[in-house]
C-alpha cells in the first residue's frame, strides 16, 4: 500500500510537474522527519487501539507537555523568562518533565477508562478540551522562547527521526516479547478472557494510556525543540493523524490486531499523502478532505476485515 | 421486543429532578459568587437570563439532534462542522444584489425560502451521509463522524476559498433577531419531544439504542432508521446554522468550530446514556441551560474564556461517569 | 468562485503544465479562517496569478509545528520563493534559518517576526506595525471623546503579536495626558471573532457595565460588539466603537453611523508588496529587512478611499 | 477408585441484591471422580462454578480445597492452588494463538521486569505441545490464531489450558454446548483421558446422555440448590429429569439421596 501510493505520487509527479516525487534527496529525509513527530504519537496511540480503547487527547497533551518543558529549557539572558532564576537547565530536566506530564495526563486519561467503565472516547474529549485549556493557560496564551541549545539540538536535523525509530524499535520490541504486550493484545481481543485468566485489566489498561500520554509528552518536546519555542496552538488535531496512521497500518478498531511496523507504514503513507499534495500543487481545501475520506476508507477497510475474519471463527 | 416495549413504558415517568437540582445549585453558586466578588446578582437579571438562553438557543438546537442519536447509542462529532458549510451555503444564496463581492453575482435577491432550504438541505444531506456509511459499513459512529467533521470543515474553507460571506437580504436577518432564536429552539424541543415520546419514530429510536439486536429481530428497518436520525440530526445543524449566520450577519469558515463538544456535554448532563436507550429532550434543555449559566457566570465573575474549556472537559467526563454509576447500579439492582 | 475552483480540479493537470515557466510562491497562512488573513491570502493570490505566477496556499491552523512542516515541503517541493504570515513571530527564527540554508528567498508579511534584524538580502519582511494600529485607534477615539469615558477592550488571540501590540499600544495612549480620562473597566478575549465580541458585551451589559467606549483588536469583534449594544436598545450615537482593519463589513457599517472609527490595514498592499519583494528577490535583488505598508485611520471624510 | 476428598463447600451461597442464586449447598469431590452437574436454566449451576473458580465471591458459605479452607478473591487465586477451569465462554483470546492463550496471564519469561518481563516463547510452546499430547489433542499448527480455528479446536485449546498447568480439580462448563457431533465425542474422548490419568472433573451439562456415559456422580440443583446426588451407574434419565423439573413421581423414591 505505501509502494502503491508513493508510486502513484511518483507518477502523477512525472506526468504533471515533470520530476521525480520520490527520488528526490530533499524530499525523502523531509517526509520522514516531519512524520516522526505524529509517529512518536501513534506508536502510543497504536497500543491504544489494540486494547480497543481510544485516543483522542495526544494532540492536546503533546501541546500542554510542550509548555511546562519549554518553561524548563530556557536559557539564560532570554527576556521572557517563565521561571525566574531556572535557566540553562540540564537537558534531561525538561525532557523528564514534558514526558511526566504526559504521562499524569495519559494516567488520567486511563484511570478513568478502566476504573469507570465510560467509553475510553469520552475522557480522552475531555482531556482533548482541558489540555487545550491548560496549554494556553499555562503562559497566558503566549509562547515559551529562548530555549536551550541542548534542548533544540532534540529537534535539528534528524534527530526526531533517530527518536521515532528508536520509539519504534523499543515498543515492538516490548509489544511482541514481553508480558506487557501480551497483555495487551489479550484485553482487546477478550477483556473477559484476560480477566479470567488473572490479568489486572484495570492496571494494565492504566499503564497503556500513561505509555501513551508519556508518548505524546515526549512528541511535544521533539515538537517544541523543533519550533525552537512552545506554542499553545502545537499539535492542533495531531491526534486525527496519529489515529489515522494506526489503522491505516492495520491496527483494527475493535481491538486485539496492530503491529508497531504497520503503524510506521501508515505514517509513512501519510506523510508521502500530505508531501505529494504540496508537491503536485494541489490547493489546501482538497488534501484536508481527503484526509476525512482516507480515514473513512481506512476504517471501513478493517470493518469488512474484521468481519472476514471473525465471521469464520466463532 | 414485546417486553422490551413493556419495560419502556412500565418505566417511572421521566424524572429530571435530579439534575434540574445541579442547575439550581450551579446558578446558587454563581449567585453567591455574585454577591461576593462583584457586589451583584447573578441570576435576578431579567436581562441575563434572557442572554443566557438566547446565547444558548443554536447549541441547543444542535443538542436536541445530538440528544436523539446517542439515544440510538450512536455519537455525532460534526456537528459544528456541518454548521459551518451549511451556514456558508445560506449565506452564498442570501446576499443583496447591491454587493460587489457576491458568491454567485447572478443569484442576489433571491426570496428567503431559497438560502434556507440549501443550507438545511446541505446539512441533512451531509447528516444523512453519516447515518449511510455508519449503517451500511457499521463502523464505529464516533469515526465515522469525526472523518466527517474533518471532510465538511474542509468543504467550508473550499466553498469560498474562506472568504467570508455577509451583506444579506433584509428577511434573512429574521431568524437571528429578538427572540426568534428561542422561539425556533423551544419550537423545535416541542416537536422533537413529541416525536421521541409519542410515535414510532422514538419508540424505535429507544429501542435500536437499547438493543440493537432485538430491534432487528423485531422487524425494524435499523439501517434505514438511523440514516433518518442523522438526517434529521443534521436538518437541525441546518437550522442552528441559518440562525447563527442569520444572527452574526455573516457566514464564514470557521463558523462552529468545537460546537459538537458543547452539544455533547450539554445532552450528558441531561441525563442521556452513551450507552443508549435512554435520555430524555427535558433533560438535554436543562443540560443546556446549566451549560450556558456555567459560560455566563464565568464571564460574569471576570474568569478567562481559557477556564471555560478546562471545566467543559471536566463536566464533560463527570456527567458521563456519573451516567456509568446510575447505568450500573440500575444493572445490579 | 466555486465554480472556478470545480474547474480548477478537474483540469489542474493542464493548469499546472501550462504554467512550467513561471516562478513558484509557497504561502503558508496561519488561518485559513480568518477573515483578515483570507484578504491577505486572496489577493497575493490574485496578484501571482495576474502576473502570470504560480502560488501554492497551504493553512497551518495555528500551528507552529504544522507551518515549518509547510515550509520544508515547499523547499522540497523546489518552490522559488516562500511567503507566509507566521503563526507566532517566536518561531520565525527557526523558519529564516531553514529557507535561508536552503537558498530560497523569504518573505514574511502582516505579522512581525522576532529576528528582523537578520533578515535582509534574500529575506524581508512586509508589513504594517500593529502598535501604530492601535495607537491610530486609540488616538482617534481620544479626539471623539475629548478624552473621557468608560472603556472595554476586545482582545483578539492572546497568542498573536498582533492582539498584544494593539492592545498595549491602547493602554498606552489612554494612560497618558489628554486621553487619560478614559478608564480600561473591563477587557476580554474574544479570538477575533464578531459571534464572540457580541456575547462578551452582552454579557458586560447584563453585568452593569456600560461602556462608553468599545476598543476592538480588530472590526469583527467591534461589529459584534454594535450588534449587541443594539439589540440591548443602546443608541450608537452614545457609544464610540473602534476596530481595525477596514473590511468591507466595516465600512458599511461606518457609513450607517454604527462603526465611529477603524484603522485601514493595507491587506492588498501588504499582500501585493510581498509578491513583488519575492519576485524581486528570485531576480536577484537584493531587499532591506523591512518594507512599511501603513496603517491608516479611516474617518467619514476618506471613507470612499477603502470602498 | 475414589480417593480423598478434593474439594468440599458448606453452605455455599450467593444472593444478587434479592435474587437467592445459590442456596446452602454443600458438596464433595473425590480425588480422581469425575462428577456432573445438572439441572435447568437459572437453577444454579453455573453461580455454584463461579464461587468455587473465584470469579465470583460467595454470601455466605464456606470453601474446603486440598484440606484448606480458601477465599478466592479472583480467578487467578483458584488457579494458583490448583483449580482450572473451562468456562462456558470460553475465555480465549480470538487474537492470539493457541500458547499464547493457554499461558494467558501466567507468561513463563526469563527473569523478572513485572509486565515488561520478556516471554520465553519456546518454553511456551514445548509445554503447550506436551499438554496437548496428554489430552491426545491434534491442532495442526500451534501458531494459527484462535479466531480462525473452528468450534471443537478452540474447545481442545481450552481444555489443553486446563491440563497444562498439572491441576488437581478440572471444572469443564457446557463443553459441548456450542459443538458438532464429531466434535463433540473429540471432547468427551478427553474428558475419559483425563479419567483414566485420574484427574478429578466437575462437568456442567445439559446433555444427560453424555452425563450418564461420562461421569461417577451426578448433582441435580434445582431453584439454587442441591436437590439430589445420583449414582451415575445406577441411574437413568427419568429420574435425573424428574428431579430438575421437581416433578418427581415418587417412584424413586428410595434412590441414594444423601
Amino acid at each position: 500500500m505505501l509502494f502503491g501510493v508513493a508510486a502513484l505520487f511518483e507518477i502523477l509527479g512525472w506526468l504533471l510537474i515533470g520530476q521525480s516525487f520520490l527520488f528526490n534527496v530533499k524530499r525523502l529525509p523531509i517526509i520522514i522527519l516531519q512524520v516522526s513527530i505524529i509517529g512518536i504519537i501513534a506508536v502510543g496511540v497504536t497500543q491504544v487501539i489494540i486494547t480497543s480503547g481510544i485516543d483522542l487527547s495526544s494532540g492536546s497533551v503533546a501541546a500542554m507537555s510542550a509548555m511546562v518543558a519549554a518553561s524548563f529549557a530556557q536559557a539564560s539572558g532570554g527576556f521572557l523568562m517563565y521561571f525566574d532564576g531556572i535557566a540553562d537547565l540540564p537537558v534531561i530536566i525538561p525532557v523528564a518533565m514534558g514526558i511526566i506530564v504526559g504521562c499524569g495526563a495519559g494516567w488520567l486519561n486511563g484511570a478513568i477508562t478502566a476504573y469507570t467503565g465510560v467509553p475510553p472516547f469520552i475522557p480522552t474529549l475531555g482531556m482533548l478540551v482541558a489540555a487545550r485549556g491548560v496549554a494556553v493557560l499555562y503562559n497566558d496564551g503566549r509562547p515559551i522562547i529562548g530555549l536551550t541549545d541542548s534542548y533544540k539540538f532534540l529537534g535539528s536535523g534528524i534527530v526526531p527521526v533517530i527518536i521515532f525509530i528508536g520509539v519504534a524499535l523499543i515498543f515492538h520490541i516490548l509489544l511482541t516479547r514481553t508480558v506487557y504486550g501480551r497483555r495487551t493484545y489479550a484485553i482487546g481481543s477478550n477483556e473477559e478472557a484476560a480477566r479470567i485468566s488473572g490479568i489486572n485489566i484495570n492496571a494494565h489498561k492504566v499503564l497503556v494510556y500513561t505509555i501513551a500520554g508519556g508518548l505524546a509528552g515526549l512528541a511535544g518536546v521533539v515538537m517544541s525543540a523543533r519550533a525552537t519555542m512552545a506554542q499553545s496552538g502545537m499539535g492542533f488535531m495531531y491526534e486525527l493523524d496519529a489515529i489515522a496512521a494506526a489503522v491505516i497500518g492495520g491496527t483494527s478498531l475493535f481491538g486485539g490486531r496492530g503491529r508497531i511496523s504497520g503503524t510506521v507504514i501508515g505514517v509513512l503513507i501519510l506523510g508521502v499523502i500530505t508531501s505529494g499534495f504540496t508537491f503536485l500543487r494541489v490547493d489546501f481545501y482538497y488534501q484536508e478532505i481527503a484526509k476525512g475520506f482516507i480515514i473513512l476508507a481506512a476504517v471501513i477497510a478493517d470493518q469488512y476485515r474484521h468481519k472476514r475474519t471473525s465471521g469464520g471463527g466463532a | 421486543m414485546m417486553d422490551m416495549i413493556k419495560n419502556m413504558t412500565a418505566r417511572p415517568l421521566p424524572k429530571d429532578t435530579g439534575i434540574f437540582l445541579v442547575l439550581i445549585g450551579v446558578a446558587i453558586i454563581f449567585e453567591i459568587l455574585g454577591w461576593l466578588t462583584q457586589g451583584q446578582t447573578f441570576i435576578f437579571n431579567a436581562q441575563r437570563l434572557f442572554i443566557i438562553i438566547l446565547q444558548m438557543a443554536i447549541i441547543g438546537i444542535m443538542a436536541i439532534g445530538v440528544t436523539q442519536i446517542i439515544i440510538m447509542a450512536g455519537i455525532d462529532l460534526s456537528g459544528g462542522s456541518i454548521i459551518g458549510i451549511a451556514g456558508l451555503v445560506a449565506a452564498s444564496l442570501a446576499q443583496t444584489s447591491d454587493n460587489v463581492n457576491a458568491v454567485y453575482p447572478a443569484f442576489t435577491d433571491l426570496p428567503v425560502i431559497i438560502p434556507v432550504l440549501a443550507g438545511l438541505g446541505v446539512a441533512m444531506g451531509l447528516g444523512w451521509f453519516n447515518g449511510a456509511v455508519i449503517a451500511i459499513t457499521r463502523i464505529p459512529p464516533f469515526i465515522a463522524t469525526l472523518a466527517m467533521l474533518v471532510i465538511a470543515r474542509g468543504l467550508s474553507r473550499w466553498y469560498t476559498s474562506g472568504k467570508q460571506v455577509s451583506f444579506f437580504v433584509d428577511d434573512f436577518g429574521f431568524f437571528g433577531s429578538g427572540a426568534t432564536p428561542i422561539w425556533i429552539f423551544l419550537g423545535v424541543a416541542v416537536l422533537s419531544h413529541i416525536l421521541l415520546t409519542r410515535t414510532t419514530y422514538g419508540r424505535r429510536t429507544y429501542a435500536i439504542g437499547s438493543n440493537e439486536q432485538a430491534a432487528r429481530m423485531a422487524g425494524i428497518n435499523v439501517g434505514r432508521h438511523k440514516m433518518l436520525v442523522y438526517a434529521l440530526a443534521g436538518l437541525l445543524y441546518g437550522i442552528a446554522a441559518i440562525i447563527q449566520t442569520s444572527r452574526a450577519e455573516t457566514a464564514q469558515s470557521g463558523t462552529g468550530l468545537m460546537w459538537e463538544l458543547d452539544a455533547i456535554a450539554a445532552v450528558v448532563i441531561g441525563g442521556t446514556s452513551l450507552m443508549g436507550g435512554v435520555g430524555r429532550i427535558t433533560g438535554t434543555i436543562i443540560g443546556v441551560l446549566i451549560l450556558g449559566i456555567i459560560t455566563s457566570g464565568f464571564t460574569f465573575l471576570g474568569i478567562g474564556v481559557y477556564f471555560i474549556n478546562i471545566v467543559k472537559g471536566i463536566i464533560i467526563v463527570a456527567a458521563v461517569v456519573a451516567d456509568q454509576y446510575r447505568h450500573r447500579s440500575k444493572r445490579k439492582a | 468562485m466555486k465554480i472556478s475552483n470545480l474547474f480548477g480540479a478537474v483540469a489542474i493537470a493542464a493548469f499546472i503544465a501550462s504554467s512550467a515557466s513561471a516562478e513558484t510562491i509557497g504561502y503558508s497562512s496561519p488561518n485559513f479562517d480568518d477573515n483578515f488573513q483570507t484578504i491577505l491570502r486572496t489577493a497575493a493570490e490574485k496578484h501571482a496569478k495576474s502576473l502570470g505566477h504560480d502560488i501554492l496556499i497551504e493553512d497551518a491552523r495555528e500551528d507552529v509545528g504544522t507551518q515549518i512542516s509547510q515550509i520544508q515541503n515547499f523547499i522540497a517541493s523546489g518552490v522559488d520563493a516562500i511567503m507566509l504570515a507566521a503563526v507566532s513571530a517566536e518561531s520565525t527564527p527557526a523558519i529564516t534559518e531553514m529557507v535561508k540554508s536552503a537558498g530560497i528567498p523569504l518573505v514574511y508579511i502582516n505579522r512581525r517576526p522576532v529576528d528582523i534584524d537578520n533578515l535582509g538580502g534574500k529575506s524581508t519582511y512586509v508589513g504594517s506595525d500593529d502598535y501604530v494600529a492601535g495607537k491610530l485607534e486609540a488616538e482617534a477615539v481620544c479626539e471623539l471623546t475629548g478624552g473621557k469615558g468608560n472603556a472595554v477592550i476586545l482582545i483578539g488571540i492572546l497568542t498573536n503579536e498582533a492582539a498584544q501590540s494593539r492592545t498595549k499600544a491602547v493602554k498606552d495612549v489612554v494612560s497618558t495626558g489628554a486621553c487619560s480620562g478614559i478608564k480600561i473597566v473591563a477587557e476580554q478575549v474574544g479570538d477575533w471573532q464578531r459571534t464572540k465580541g457580541a456575547d462578551i458585551v452582552t454579557n458586560w451589559l447584563s453585568s452593569g457595565i456600560r461602556p462608553d467606549i468599545v476598543f476592538a483588536n480588530n472590526d469583527e469583534m467591534a461589529l459584534g460588539a454594535i450588534q449587541a449594544l443594539k439589540s440591548a436598545g443602546i443608541s450608537m450615537d452614545d457609544v464610540v466603537v473602534a476596530g481595525v482593519d477596514a473590511t468591507p463589513d466595516a465600512i458599511k457599517s461606518m457609513e450607517a453611523g454604527e462603526l465611529d472609527v477603524t484603522v485601514f490595514q493595507d491587506a492588498e498592499g501588504q499582500a501585493t508588496g510581498g509578491v513583488d519583494a519575492a519576485l524581486k528577490m528570485i531576480k536577484g535583488e537584493k531587499l532591506g529587512s523591512y518594507t512599511d505598508i501603513p496603517f491608516i485611520p479611516v474617518t467619514l471624510d476618506n471613507i470612499d478611499r477603502f470602498k | 477408585m475414589a480417593g480423598d476428598i478434593i474439594l468440599t463447600t458448606k453452605g455455599l451461597t450467593k444472593h444478587y441484591g434479592g435474587v437467592h442464586a445459590l442456596e446452602d449447598a454443600d458438596f464433595e469431590i473425590r480425588s480422581g471422580e469425575h462428577v456432573a452437574i445438572v439441572g435447568d436454566n437459572g437453577a444454579g449451576k453455573s453461580t455454584f462454578v463461579r464461587q468455587i473458580t473465584g470469579v465470583e465471591q460467595p454470601t455466605a458459605g464456606e470453601i474446603f480445597f486440598d484440606g484448606k479452607t480458601r477465599h478466592f478473591a479472583n480467578p487467578l487465586d483458584a488457579r494458583k492452588v490448583g483449580i482450572e477451569t473451562v468456562f462456558q465462554n470460553l475465555a480465549l483470546a480470538d487474537d492470539l494463538d493457541v500458547p499464547a492463550n493457554i499461558f494467558l496471564g501466567r507468561e513463563e519469561v526469563y527473569f523478572n521486569l513485572g509486565p515488561f518481563s520478556f516471554m520465553n516463547e519456546k518454553k511456551m510452546l514445548a509445554m503447550a505441545e506436551e499438554g496437548l499430547k496428554r489430552t491426545a489433542i491434534k491442532i495442526p499448527n500451534l501458531h494459527n490464531t484462535i479466531g480462525n480455528m473452528s468450534g471443537g479446536q478452540r474447545q481442545c485449546v481450552a481444555i489443553s489450558r486446563t491440563v497444562t498447568f498439572a491441576s488437581k480439580l478440572i471444572i469443564m462448563d457446557e463443553p459441548t454446548a456450542a459443538l458438532g457431533v464429531q466434535e463433540t465425542t473429540q471432547v468427551e474422548n478427553i474428558i475419559r483421558t483425563l479419567k483414566k490419568q485420574g484427574i478429578p472433573l466437575i462437568l456442567i451439562s445439559h446433555n444427560l446422555r453424555q452425563v450418564l456415559n461420562l461421569v461417577d456422580k451426578i448433582i441435580v440443583f434445582r431453584r439454587g440448590r442441591i436437590v439430589g446426588a445420583l449414582d451415575a451407574k445406577k441411574t437413568d434419565g427419568n429420574e435425573i429429569v424428574s428431579l430438575i423439573t421437581g416433578l418427581d413421581t415418587g417412584v424413586h423414591e428410595n434412590a441414594s439421596y444423601i
